[in-house]
């Protein structure tokens, strides 16, 4: 259950939100570090080998060398804080004694170091969302899913064994969305991200604050990767042909509706990084975020990499493939990549220029792109704002979010502040139109989803959302 | 914001696509579809619906056309042409992808309703078995490589996302496609291709298995037999015309540019 | 022969330097780039895999992929101007036609490109300095060396095919300067970089500069990468026991004074990424500079990244092996990363913050390391001052630089500005008495270098100089 | 500058040599010397002077042993011990490269001396040759690797950088040595390796092949027969005494962190 709904905004002010700070920072359990409280962190994820899922062994072995690696570059140029965040691939998820092994020897590995060098750290686990909505149970331990079951296993595990906090990427509403994202169908998207994503949500997180509570790990909070970063991955680069960027950031804005439930069932940030979706949520809920771009070209291909960093409070490379590099090994490559940034953010801070770089940072990719318009952080404030309006109900306030992305667009268009293709105009306001016809009773439009979705979407099971 | 306005934004960026696709005009005008549509009508019309994914207009016309003329005629005269306008006007950046979706699902519908006359599926070009690999959940993909097949004339065998190698190796004995296609995006889901390759290997089959997806590059899947990579999911039509004409593995590692002419690594976004 | 000698600053106050501006900015004859002009200009630069060097056309292939992949990323997030460095490979440049045909090859593609989207770019090729002193010729060829005459045909080869500039990094000098890392003798290091690495540069640039000039191709400049990159690299991290940080960094101010005996032969700039002692040569010489750091991890540790993007006006990713990231193949990578930074410098300067940002990359290192605190902009034109006092005597003037960077980080050890470890400090302080007592009659010590370095370094052969 | 003061910079970086290597004591005293050190004089004072690498004090210590004591026993008992102390004190981070190597250089010069009182060369643990590949002028791994396999008494044949694959293993050939090291920074110059190997393993020479240097990594090495990857030069002597107590590159290959006693990824810096 979720405690409570965003009703209002954190910031009143966007000009108050920064890089670094955040209105309700974290503390974390172990290595003495926090979020949110006045510098950005740097943190690097790293991604096992192919083959190295195999066994426990190769894959413990691999951990080590992430860990270790991490550690060693962060003492060789003085990072003085850190985190360490592992994404599970799917074995390690899906066998939780698995998952409790690595965690405890990453821990014992930073541990080593920490007490070594005095440096501040974290290490979280980032749980993978191994359920799938076609298989025996779907989405639901209830309905019977064995992957469901492990996955809360593995929470528990890694809680036990170290894990500073715990993240998830959640794929509630994903086949939904899918459909949507090939088809453009604004309607599909707005039910799967903003409907079937935060019902799903809700009972992940619900169940995940619970468990992290009797490790005292933090519960850290989401990211709409199944979703907006769906949308973000096909819509791509300015010369790509797949998806329109104006629509990809309509969906982009429905993710912060989404990616609030962790918040609203008890998890305390920062959340993850991938969750572009990350200044809107900012905004609203005031809680530390992670966010990446600049330095997660290693990952995937951003057009607004300096913007997203206006307000982060950790930083990251996204992800890499474990290998050498003439500069090291990954590990130690990206953690560096990113303590650099973190340092230039800090040293902002600590001589009072944190706006200027802010703002710097907004503006470099602002124009470039309609998405990185709507994120910059005075834009996504706007977006908060109008999704607070209706906070108490998931769907209007999706749907107002992502209306407001669509005002913002048009704006700036109008203003020939972004100028927007053909394609990215027409595509804008036929999702407008559709988005403003949709009625505002909430169980009469979603009756009508489940019906047409149920049909066109075979994976759809209402069920799987106990609809 | 703390800062002013931007006096010029040419130093920073360039939007080039803004700067390239030039102003609109209707899709009827382009060259390519003036190229690929048909002359004569009810072909031209049924054609043009297909191009604009328009499902409705397809069904009144083709339930319309089947009165007078052959389903086969509808499909191959028809149907067929609108799609092969819509995939120039997709490779030329003037149709992006949900445009070729809609076209799809249009098609695909019209082509139902031609097959409910005939009393029988028609006859598909080839058959190809598609699936993403074990643990991995990644499925976008796929499902474009699917669409994009269908699309273009194929049976496709979807066989889904965490496909356990067992059922791949299974369906290719019991199917005998001519071509086998797995997706993978994380690099500890994409050591079940290899293992694939040695199942079917052992068994005597020596079919293309087109591997592709984020994780993987060009140089890994060939380190095993059978595997070639690939790189956009619109090459899958390509290369299954390829395959068709009798191309194998081998050729597809060598010669997959010219195939699907055009250059990509398939990397990033 | 070098055409003049620097014995005046360009800049006559530190703080009129800053990232993107050059007193004499650079044209290119090709694809409409100027350098120092009032923007940063990234550069990509990626080195071919393992394996194509083998023939012409796997060396081809590997090129074809490396400029494409980075033209296409361009494109795709809207670069508005870059550069690609090809650094040759032992290969390429032993091969002149090989040379030829793969700068061909590259200017076609880049071509390709800038008439399809109008860009701006440039070509730069790095030719390998594959001279080796104890080989038959040694260094010169009118000592028989056919490893030199193959370089000269291969700079006049790759001008002739489209490079817009011509780069190298000689190795003169390098077996003394060897011999003087592995033993801390800093005596050794400064005959090995500033002696004769200076003449050695004079015979290399000269010739440079006359074949350029037949094609109108830039001579961009140099890098004392086989000097003070060496020591720096031995140096290596805070963690490191190889080589005092100190010492390192006097050594790149005599690489200041080498460097500079490029421009001195009518070179123009942008002088070499992996010319750590830029800021130094910047502040003489008013020409533009190319610079790596914070982006340039992929290539090698580094602990002033930030600092020294203070005044660059190319902004690098130093070398990194092509490869497949999950975001991409490195060039695309690689050139997203520095394209990003440059982007986020150029937001500065449109906004008239430049100044501010420049001081925030300063701050962000220079207290991190003592060779950070000596390429803060400020501290470098101090290095630049004392050696131009003695600009006209290559032994004076790079023992000038090295004690003002002595100067500086006692200086800096004294305020507690830069803390230093024993070690650092120890060998800071011998070091400095060593140079103090050095005779200043250049011609004596001379003598005694080459009577001592014959005697202890078996490659050393002074016939290499001239001498 | 037009910025202020850092108010605090532990928020930006922190100095952790400046913060781990306390206060400065006299080496005499340090634990790792007070270990390694011989308890008798003249041995005592000639090791110091080692660990201190002051040749001219070496020189006339050995000088004036010479007088009284066996060549060799100035070797093991005094100039050695002081090389021990030397390797203790680099492993520990008390000591840093060029105080090695100076060291090394001083008690080199002892050790001719002794030679030249015996009127032969000492007897050398065993035969390694070293070399950098061919087009590679990148040899200060290499040098490092020497430097260290001659302070712990090794018989070094440096065959130098820019070195061509037949003089390798013509080198192997003649000289018969325990180990083979190859050192390579670039990407284009280590493909000598495997050819090298491939050379050596059709002579029927199965001799351990360590690889070290910037570009390459331990997987690479490992993909050709007789290869091991070496990480650091320093460790070099830990790994030619195992190759002494018979470990083939194939033991080295899985406990490479065990002989060396460390974990390193030999990449970066
Ligand atoms: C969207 C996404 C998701 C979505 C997927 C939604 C969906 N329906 O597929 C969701 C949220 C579910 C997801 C989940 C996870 N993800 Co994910 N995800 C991505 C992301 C951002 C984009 C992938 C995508 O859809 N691309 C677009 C499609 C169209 O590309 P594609 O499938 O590669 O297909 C193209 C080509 O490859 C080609 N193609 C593909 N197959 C074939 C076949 C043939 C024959 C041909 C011709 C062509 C072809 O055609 C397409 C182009 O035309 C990537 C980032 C990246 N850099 O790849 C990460 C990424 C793949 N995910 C990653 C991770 C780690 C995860 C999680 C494990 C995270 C976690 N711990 O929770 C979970 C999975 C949990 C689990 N079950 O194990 C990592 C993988 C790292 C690794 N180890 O390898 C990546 C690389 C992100 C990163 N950099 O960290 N993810
Ligand atoms: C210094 C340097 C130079 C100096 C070398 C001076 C010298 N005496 O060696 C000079 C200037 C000569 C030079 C030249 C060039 N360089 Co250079 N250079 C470097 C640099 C910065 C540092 C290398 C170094 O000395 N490292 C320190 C030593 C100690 O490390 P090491 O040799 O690896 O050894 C360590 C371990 O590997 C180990 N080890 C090594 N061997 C063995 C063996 C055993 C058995 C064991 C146990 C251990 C071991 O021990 C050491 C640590 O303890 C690197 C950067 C990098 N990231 O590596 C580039 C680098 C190697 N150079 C590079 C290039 C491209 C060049 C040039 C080709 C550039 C050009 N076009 O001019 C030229 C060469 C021209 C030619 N002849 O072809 C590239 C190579 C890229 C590629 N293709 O692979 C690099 C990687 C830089 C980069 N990122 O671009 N370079």
């Amino acid at each position: 259950m979720v405690k409570f709904r965003y009703t209002k905004m954190a910031y009143a002010d966007p000009d108050d939100m920064v890089f670094g700070h955040a209105i309700y920072p974290v503390f974390c359990k172990n290595w003495n570090i926090q979020f949110g409280a006045g510098y950005v962190v740097p943190e690097v994820k790293v991604a096992p080998r192919p083959g190295t899922g195999d066994s426990l062994e190769k894959l413990k072995a691999e951990h080590e060398k992430i860990t270790r690696d991490a550690c060693d570059r962060a003492a060789a140029i003085g990072i003085p804080f850190f985190m360490i965040e592992q994404e599970h691939v799917f074995q390690q998820t899906y066998n939780p004694k698995w998952a409790g092994e690595i965690t405890a020897l990453q821990a014992a590995i930073i541990e080593e170091y920490v007490s070594k060098y005095g440096m501040k750290a974290a290490l979280r686990q980032t749980v993978g969302d191994i359920r799938v909505a076609e298989k025996p149970g779907g989405l639901r331990e209830s309905l019977g899913s064995e992957y469901d079951r492990r996955i809360a296993e593995t929470v528990e595990e890694c809680c036990r064994n170290g894990a500073s906090d715990i993240c998830m990427e959640t794929m509630g509403g994903k086949e939904v969305l899918d459909y949507g994202c090939m088809r453009q169908d604004i309607r599909a998207i707005l039910f799967g991200i903003g409907y079937l994503g935060s019902i799903d949500m809700e009972y992940v997180w619900d169940r995940n604050v619970k468990i992290c509570s009797k490790y005292s790990t933090n519960p850290g909070g989401e990211t709409n990767c199944s979703g907006a970063n769906t949308l973000m991955f096909v819509a791509g680069g300015l010369t790509s042909h797949d998806f329109p960027h104006t629509v990809a950031m309509m969906g982009r804005a429905m993710a912060a509706a989404r990616t609030l439930v962790a918040y609203e069932c008890g998890a305390v940030g920062p959340h993850k990084d991938c969750a572009y979706e990350g200044p809107i949520v900012k905004a609203v809920s005031g809680r530390p975020g992670a966010q990446e771009g600049k330095q997660a070209v290693c990952a995937h291909g951003d057009i607004m990499g300096n913007t997203i960093a206006a307000v982060c409070d950790v930083w990251s490379n996204e992800s890499v493939e474990y290998h050498s590099e003439f500069g090291g090994t990954t590990p130690a490559v990206w953690l560096q990549a990113t303590a650099m940034e973190a340092a230039l953010m800090n040293t902002a801070i600590q001589t009072g220029q944190a706006k200027i770089l802010r703002d710097l940072y907004t503006l470099t990719d602002r124009y470039r792109d309609p998405q990185g318009y709507c994120l910059s952080y005075d834009n996504a404030w706007r977006i908060g704002k109008a999704l607070v309006e209706y906070g108490k109900d998931i769907y209007l306030r999706a749907r107002a979010a992502a209306l407001e992305a669509g005002k913002i667009m048009k704006e700036a268009h109008e203003k020939r502040e972004v100028v927007l293709t053909r394609f990215e105009l027409d595509s804008l306001e036929r999702a407008m139109a559709e988005l403003e016809a949709m009625t505002t009773e909430t169980s009469r439009w979603v009756e009508k989803c489940i019906a047409d979705y149920k049909r066109k979407v075979p994976n759809f099971k209402p069920e799987n959302y106990g609809l | 914001m703390v800062l002013p306005k931007i006096k010029n934004t040419d130093f920073i960026f360039r939007r080039y696509n803004v700067e390239l696709e030039g102003p609109a005009i209707p899709v009827e005008e382009t060259p390519e579809v003036k190229g690929a549509l048909p002359k004569e009508e009810p072909y031209k019309s049924l054609a043009l619906a297909v191009v604009k994914g328009d499902t409705d207009i397809v069904l009144s016309k083709v339930k319309d056309a089947l009165k007078t003329i052959k389903p086969l005629d509808i499909i191959e005269k028809g149907l067929a042409k609108g799609m092969d306008a819509v995939g120039a006007l997709y490779a030329s950046g003037t149709y992006f992808l949900p445009n070729v979706m809609v076209a799809a699902d249009a098609m695909m519908a019209g082509i139902a309703e031609c097959e409910k006359a005939l009393g029988k599926a028609t006859e598909k070009k080839g058959k190809v078995v598609c699936h993403v690999a074990e643990g991995d959940p990644h499925d976008i993909g796929k499902n474009l490589v699917v669409m994009f097949l269908r699309a273009a004339g194929y049976d496709v065998i979807d066989l889904g996302r965490d496909v356990p190698i067992e059922t791949v190796v299974d369906a290719v004995k019991k199917e005998k496609p001519m071509w086998l296609t797995g997706t993978a995006l994380m690099t500890t889901t994409m050591s079940a291709f290899p293992k694939i390759s040695e199942k079917l290997k052992s068994m005597g089959i020596d079919i293309p298995f087109g591997c592709g997806g984020g994780a993987l590059s060009k140089e890994w899947v060939e380190s095993f037999d059978l595997g070639f990579f690939g790189a956009k999911a619109h090459h899958a039509p390509k290369l299954a015309d390829a395959i068709l004409k009798g191309m194998g593995w081998k050729d597809l590692r060598v010669k997959y540019n010219e195939v699907v002419g055009e250059y990509s690594t398939g990397k990033g976004w």
